[in-house]
């Protein structure tokens, strides 16, 4: 698929199979306008095609990303995005297999299948638009909420809130990333790292909700992020996690790959599909264990 | 003298004493030996170890027309020591179960190892007592204690006069052992042989002549095969072309799962067993976006789990099989035990309205034909394609003639992919275009010069969300529209035997139609003439050849292994006529002598349901795990 | 002059223009003038920011019979921008979209700050128009976005001569924003003043004396409130003892979440927004288990995704009360839009066969009630209890009085728990005791001097797993034998209006009742003469009650918002009698006059099923979110 | 509750209301007997009555122990325990709330509830019988499996192992726990520590499966446990993160409380469940709002 190129991969080709830019319906200022941007902006950079592009939505207003841009699209079940691009990728490795999802549906009601295909490790991308709140059922928190807030009181309702980060990497995610919707030049050149990596790549993207977080704004992100010293070695778990620690500590929050060792993993060509490949099998060799 | 034609039981500790050992190979070189075999009961415990389990086995020369009724002729006891919670005496537990079920005359073999037991009820009942201390035999004079299976074995092919020379003993272990060295063949030959001697010298104190049955070998065109319902099934997938499956353990689907990882990825295939029951059809569906075919397959709690799924692959129109092995629930239930409970959830589950088609096959063989005809319907009308078995038809075995599976001509037929050079570079293509049949062409991901926006949400034509109302009607119509092209197009209509007019018409679906053509035929020695009207497409149903058919009869009468009668409800929704129900939900096959029963009563006192067995088997109540 | 009777609707951009702000200063203020509203549909997109809404609302001096017609007499437009997607003029989306509703005569408001818009061929059809440049007054004149609501506000009240001395906003005002200091009250009596303004020189400049409409002022007998199907609900599960809810955000379900997270810990309760749908209903179990009455709350996906924990509550017999707050399926469907599509879903998901019970309400009042009801039935018979609303009367508001919440005896009844001074010490106690009611009394853990193994697995009287064939024979009996006696006991029949012998009877459930009434008028205004049959208590059957009533018709028609008629194939499982079918499935209400076009099309063609909905409102075809 | 002890809590107390020993249905061997014989000790130590103990049990062979010793017992769906376990324990906070679950119960179907759970921190336990296979329905993978062997190359179908305390302490639980039933008396301890715990409470035990687990058995888990030095402080995170660094490294497996750090958290009592606290409510406050 990849080296088919029918179409010049300019900006302008994302536009087309999408929903027209005036009818986008995120509030004016939302995060999500910039990983758009950064989408567009790293898929161009890679010169991939909409036709090999498979975007799995998750429900949210960020999931409507998918049809904010060219590109085969699929959106089933809430939380079930990553679990619909693993069968996805396991079944045609040709495909460009990317997850765009909210902090609600990726870590709430979809947290199993992140820390099941953490240690699966398909080449997917998984984009979190991590906002603190679930923005499309109007504000209710989300596991992230509560970022940078001095609680000192917690209940079985209202417990502190979730690292993404952290859990990616315990649960064996070999890309860990994370980027500021508020700067999607620098957002798009760690989602086009993350797209080349070759396993199951996360980045959590701070995309904040105007209209229902008021803590965690663009201002105050703008206050909190940093990017990863130059020094860091990404391949190293030890140091990944020194430097969430690090950061923690400083009450700071790291933008860059955080972490990224690749694994050994079998190879697999798309499985068989035409009538071509699937009319002449063979179930004789099955029989004859049942003789 | 009774030859080839006997049902026998085998019984024992679960996990330790080897039931399924014993009835493999039995079942294996009865195969062999041209015989036919129905194993379609496994009485096992949802515990790994230490409840009772036991395995019937019919045995004949023609293909038998059911599992017949509990009773048996020839009662194994593998178990060795006494129940501590019984009372009664004979106290080994396979005994203290089945025996009542014996007929006069049988024969009953048990491990006497810790000493011999009373049967004198059961001697005076003619019933012929084989002790063979096959534990100490196997412990103390051939030092393995697994062999004692072998003993039972031996001793039981003398019983039957079966394989006096041992030939198909011989071949199947040298089959399994040979590798691990000739002495493990001998030795098991040699505990074949100290069964048989020990049957002999039994023979000889009681001065029998033999014991009242044998079995002959009987000459067969080309091999046969002992398979079950799974196999066959998990073969029919890979003949269909269905090339990625996804699985969560769970009785009795795990067999699927199992066949698919060791044999799926020969054809080219990839099987996964999920992390949950969630990611499993999640996986498949993804799967099945990018054009390959892909199932999955369950049962109850799983399938309960996998409810919002089905919506999805109704609504985003992609294909899926999803094969439920129904088991006794509803929740945990009856892990092991059999019934057909699971026709509401597969019918009506979901919130909301999707097309969807339920099939349910009857045999191990439709098991394999009618999975082949699932994959296509799938592909074709682009919904999900439910595929009932039960927990007896997909672990029961059977014997099928090997040249069964080279009969069906099987065409792969995805006409309604479209491929690249079909595709006009416009950018017209819509993945959800209105047509008349409500079949939309499908484009896959990665074919050069389409995209397609697939959502369950409610969509325009090319896969946008929208709720104008004049779209959401269309696309109601246009998804429903599919089925009506099914009922044309691809239903198939009841298999009835016998007149319905004017008579009582038996109603079945799925596992149960050897079992009803059984009745049928008794109640034809009986003076009691019935039709059987038998179903394998259950949705959407088929009024228009179900309701002629159903409206002559005398009286409708549905059997069913469950508590309602839910197939009888969906005849009366469809029908509107009244449907009397034969239900059995006490977690074991309904018999023909259940079914006899049942339209006996219904014939004289005019009942509307019957609900039989009544009288359980089991005289220890012991609790069990999950 | 129209006193006291209109329908008017305001629209304009979600999140943007304010259609809910508006919307309830109308109510609100109406209300307490003592009139009547009902805004049952409330139109909104399944996305947060941009796409249409409208509200829709009734205003009468008697209780409406029903929602009425699309047909609307004042159309309140905020939108002050044009549609870029409209060739056609006039080009403000709530304009495009509803003006062809306008009666002719009726009144068109609309924001004018972006320039005046051609109404020429609405003012043919004798509407009068009030172009009121609101947000330019607001922002420019006030400096104060937020006031051009008030603004249109002002001019509203002053056409339909209500509150002319603005009382009621006074009141309103300074009980919202007197905290925050009495010049943002001035400020926006200013803006109110300033619409009116506007208001008057448009009359004077058309030299109209009057608008056609009044609003008058009404006394009441104490406080009216305009309250939710959802705020009823959630009061009533309160009043009735409900101490734990647990649910996951959905719409249009959330607000009970979020007013049982503000309300039930005042009451001693705990609210818990669950991680998942599955989370929340086994939280709420596990509540249940230890003996508080227990709720979740949650609309068709989430539903879904639930079911296996049906089973867990029906088999371990801990008892339930799930909401279902049913929305446009199926999967994510239309999440903004109601149906009646999870009938089906309710009665039958679930693999196996467990007991339940299934609740619709009609109205916001029933709503109270029938949720006090469902308390008690999940507590007498141990099962789940299901509570179906929909979008329509979960959101939508309707005035009721004060009085209404004090006229309801309640008597908490939960004799079926055992106390500990109810416990004989002699550890005879059996948590599923086989009782001939089938309901047996129920040991909470904590207790005392009692303990309680509680299983979703099939067990026996003490609760161990077990399946032996005679004890699950009797257990899976015993369940079902509850609701043998919930229809003898507690089932409600139908109610009736009119007089089914011989007649057409419309047959509905849950929210169309005040709907079926309106038609039943209008037919009988037509000459044509029916029965209404509505149904809140729907599972088990009431077979009994509903077979003698619906065999007497000359025709059965069940008007059901869904695409297949799912409560139509109810009665004819149970009745067998042939059900016509009005059905209605593009996301918008059912109208009276669908009903009446629908049942003179059934009587004159002899239909067996109408799809009433042809004709959709929404002229720009707009994809949404989801 | 806690107060009332109406019968002398011996050991032999547990064997009432429970399946007869002679009944167990585990196979001879089985690590459940240790863990089974652990859990009597320590709540006999604790003189815990069976009144006040709710045990929810997962399902497989594990799950099955909630019968097999005296006390309160629950079973739901497969992968459900914690979360009913949850709900139990918020509504009635003087019941002692033991959840009794399998590793692929915990970590694969229920992976979700395990997370969401600790976050929540109820005052709960849960004990894990890991044997890294699903036993009851005969031996596939659970997410533990292949702990300790040599695999280099892996796939979505085959991912690796998947460490259960790391998992733990980034989900926030509050003490994290290991034990082996090979050595009961020391998990007795381990289980009547984590009993007293104020919060969630995780140990792994180390349950092995004779049957179905060739690999991780008795005398492997002898050869590769290991006491946590005595120095240990559970109290910091980062020495619980360097101490799991440590015996990786050195491929041993700890065992001990190698984690307890309780969070400030709202009491609750009891919720109201009697008519007599129930009748008089008064929900007219409630009304005033829709005037
Ligand atoms: C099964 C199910 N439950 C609930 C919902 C309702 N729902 C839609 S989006 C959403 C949460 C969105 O939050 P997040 O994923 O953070 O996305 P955001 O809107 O913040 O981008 C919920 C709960 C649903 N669609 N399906
Ligand atoms: C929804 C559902 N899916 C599958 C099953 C089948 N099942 C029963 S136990 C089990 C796994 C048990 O593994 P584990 O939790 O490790 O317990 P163990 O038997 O090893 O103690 C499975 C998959 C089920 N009961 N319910
Ligand atoms: S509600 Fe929040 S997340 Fe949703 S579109 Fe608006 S700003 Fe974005
Ligand atoms: S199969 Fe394994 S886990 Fe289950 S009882 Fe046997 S040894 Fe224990
Ligand atoms: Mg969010
Ligand atoms: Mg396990």
């Amino acid at each position: 698929m990849a080296e088919v190129k029918p179409q010049k991969v300019s900006a302008k080709v994302w536009d087309e199979n999408a929903v027209a830019r005036h009818r986008i319906q995120w509030c004016p200022g939302c995060g999500d306008f910039g990983v758009l941007a950064a989408l567009k902006m790293a898929l161009t950079k890679l010169e991939i095609t909409p036709y090999e592009v498979l975007m799995v939505g998750g429900i949210g207003c960020s999931g409507q990303i998918r049809n904010y841009l060219n590109g085969n699209a699929f959106h089933g079940t809430h939380g079930g995005a990553l679990a619909y691009a693993l069968g996805a990728k396991m079944a045609n490795p040709q495909l460009k297999v990317i997850t765009l999802a909210g902090d609600g549906d990726t870590f709430a009601i979809g947290v199993e299948n992140f820390v099941h295909v953490c240690r699966r490790d398909p080449e997917v991308l998984l984009v979190i638009m991590d906002n603190g709140v679930y923005g499309l059922t109007k504000g209710q928190h989300s596991p992230t909420h509560g970022r940078g807030m001095d609680i000192k009181e917690w209940s079985e309702e209202s417990p502190p809130p979730f690292s993404p980060l952290r859990l990616a990497l315990t649960a064996g995610a070999t890309l860990v990333a994370q980027s500021f919707s508020g700067d999607p030049k620098h957002a798009a050149g760690i989602y086009a790292e993350a797209m080349q990596h070759k396993g199951f790549a996360m980045v959590n993207d701070f995309s904040p909700c105007v209209t229902y977080n008021k803590f965690n704004t663009y201002d105050w992100y703008k206050a909190h992020v940093e990017e990863i010293p130059a020094g860091h070695n990404p391949g190293d778990p030890n140091a990944a996690w020194d430097l969430l620690n690090d950061f923690d500590r400083r009450g700071r929050l790291p933008l860059g790959v955080i972490y990224r060792n690749p694994r050994q993993k079998k190879a697999h060509a798309r499985l068989p599909m035409w009538p071509e490949e699937l009319q002449e099998t063979d179930v004789r060799p099955l029989l004859e264990m049942f003789r | 003298m009774i030859v080839n034609h006997l049902k026998l039981l085998v019984g024992g500790v679960q996990l330790r004493d080897g039931v399924v050992t014993v009835s493999d190979i039995l079942g294996r070189i009865f195969t062999r030996a041209g015989l036919h075999v129905l194993a379609m009961e496994r009485g096992y415990a949802s515990t790994i170890y230490g409840a009772h389990q036991y395995d019937p086995m019919v045995v004949a020369e023609e293909p038998p027309v059911s599992w017949g009724d509990p009773e048996i002729d020839i009662l194994v006891a593998l178990d060795y020591d006494s129940n501590p919670d019984a009372k009664e005496q004979p106290n080994r537990d396979t005994i203290l179960r089945h025996s009542k079920y014996l007929k006069d005359g049988g024969l009953l073999v048990y491990d006497s190892s810790t000493g011999d037991i009373a049967t004198d009820t059961l001697e005076r009942r003619g019933i012929k007592i084989f002790p063979i201390p096959a534990r100490n035999i196997a412990r103390d004079e051939l030092k393995r204690d697994v062999v004692k299976n072998v003993v039972t074995v031996g001793g039981l092919f003398r019983l039957l006069e079966f394989d006096r020379d041992a030939t198909h003993l011989r071949a199947l272990l040298e089959e399994r052992f040979l590798r691990k060295g000739r002495e493990i063949v001998e030795l098991n030959l040699r505990a074949a042989q100290r069964g048989l001697e020990v049957v002999e010298s039994v023979l000889k104190a009681k001065t029998w002549t033999d014991a009242g049955y044998r079995l002959e070998p009987r000459p067969t065109k080309g091999p046969m095969l002992l398979l079950s319902g799974n196999d066959a099934l998990s073969i029919g997938a890979i003949r269909a072309g269905c090339r990625f499956y996804a699985g969560y353990p769970i009785t009795p689907a795990s067999a699927i799962l199992e066949f698919m990882e060791e044999h799926l990825p020969k054809f080219g295939g990839r099987a996964m067993q999920g992390q949950n029951e969630r990611e499993s059809i999640r996986a498949a569906i993804g799967a099945a976006i990018t054009g390959v075919r892909s199932m999955v397959g369950t049962s109850g709690p799983g399938l309960s789990l996998k409810v919002e799924e089905f919506g999805v692959s109704g609504m985003s129109e992609v294909p899926m099989v999803i094969v439920d092995t129904q088991r006794a629930g509803p929740s945990t239930g009856m892990p092991t035990k059999s019934e057909q409970g699971d026709l509401f959830l597969v019918a009506y589950g979901g919130h909301g309205e999707i097309p969807r088609i339920v099939l349910a096959p009857a045999t191990q063989e439709e098991c394999y034909t009618l999975m082949i005809e699932a994959h296509h319907l799938a592909d074709k009308y682009q919904c999900p394609v439910f595929f009932l078995t039960d927990l007896n038809l997909s672990e029961g075995r059977k014997v099928v003639p090997e040249s069964f599976f080279g009969q069906q001509a099987v065409r792969i037929d995805r006409s309604t992919l479209v491929r690249e050079s079909d595709l006009r570079r416009d950018g017209s293509y819509k993945r959800f275009a209105l047509t008349p049949s409500g079949i939309s062409p499908r484009l896959v991901p990665g074919t050069v010069g389409g995209v397609i926006k697939v959502t369950g949400s409610e969509h325009d034509e090319r896969g946008f969300v929208s709720t104008d109302p004049a779209i959401r009607k269309a696309m109601m119509e246009k998804r429903a529209r599919k089925m009506e092209v099914y009922l044309d197009e691809d239903v198939k209509p009841p298999q009835v035997f016998g007149k319905p007019e004017g008579k009582p018409v038996l109603v079945g679906w799925g596992s149960t139609r050897p079992l009803l053509q059984e009745a049928q035929q008794r109640l034809r020695g009986r003076g009691v003439e019935t039709a059987v009207v038998h179903f394998t497409h259950l949705w959407p149903f088929h009024t228009a050849a179900a309701k002629p058919l159903l409206e002559k009869a005398s009286a409708v009468i549905a059997v069913e292994q469950n508590f309602s009668g839910q197939f009888a409800d969906v005849i009366q929704t469809y029908c509107l006529v009244p449907v009397r129900r034969i239900v059995k939900y006490n977690g074991l096959p309904i018999y023909p002598s259940d079914v006899v029963g049942g339209v006996e009563q219904i014939l004289r006192s005019g009942a509307q349901r019957v609900r039989v067995g009544v009288e359980a088997p089991a005289p220890v109540k012991v609790s069990e795990g999950d």
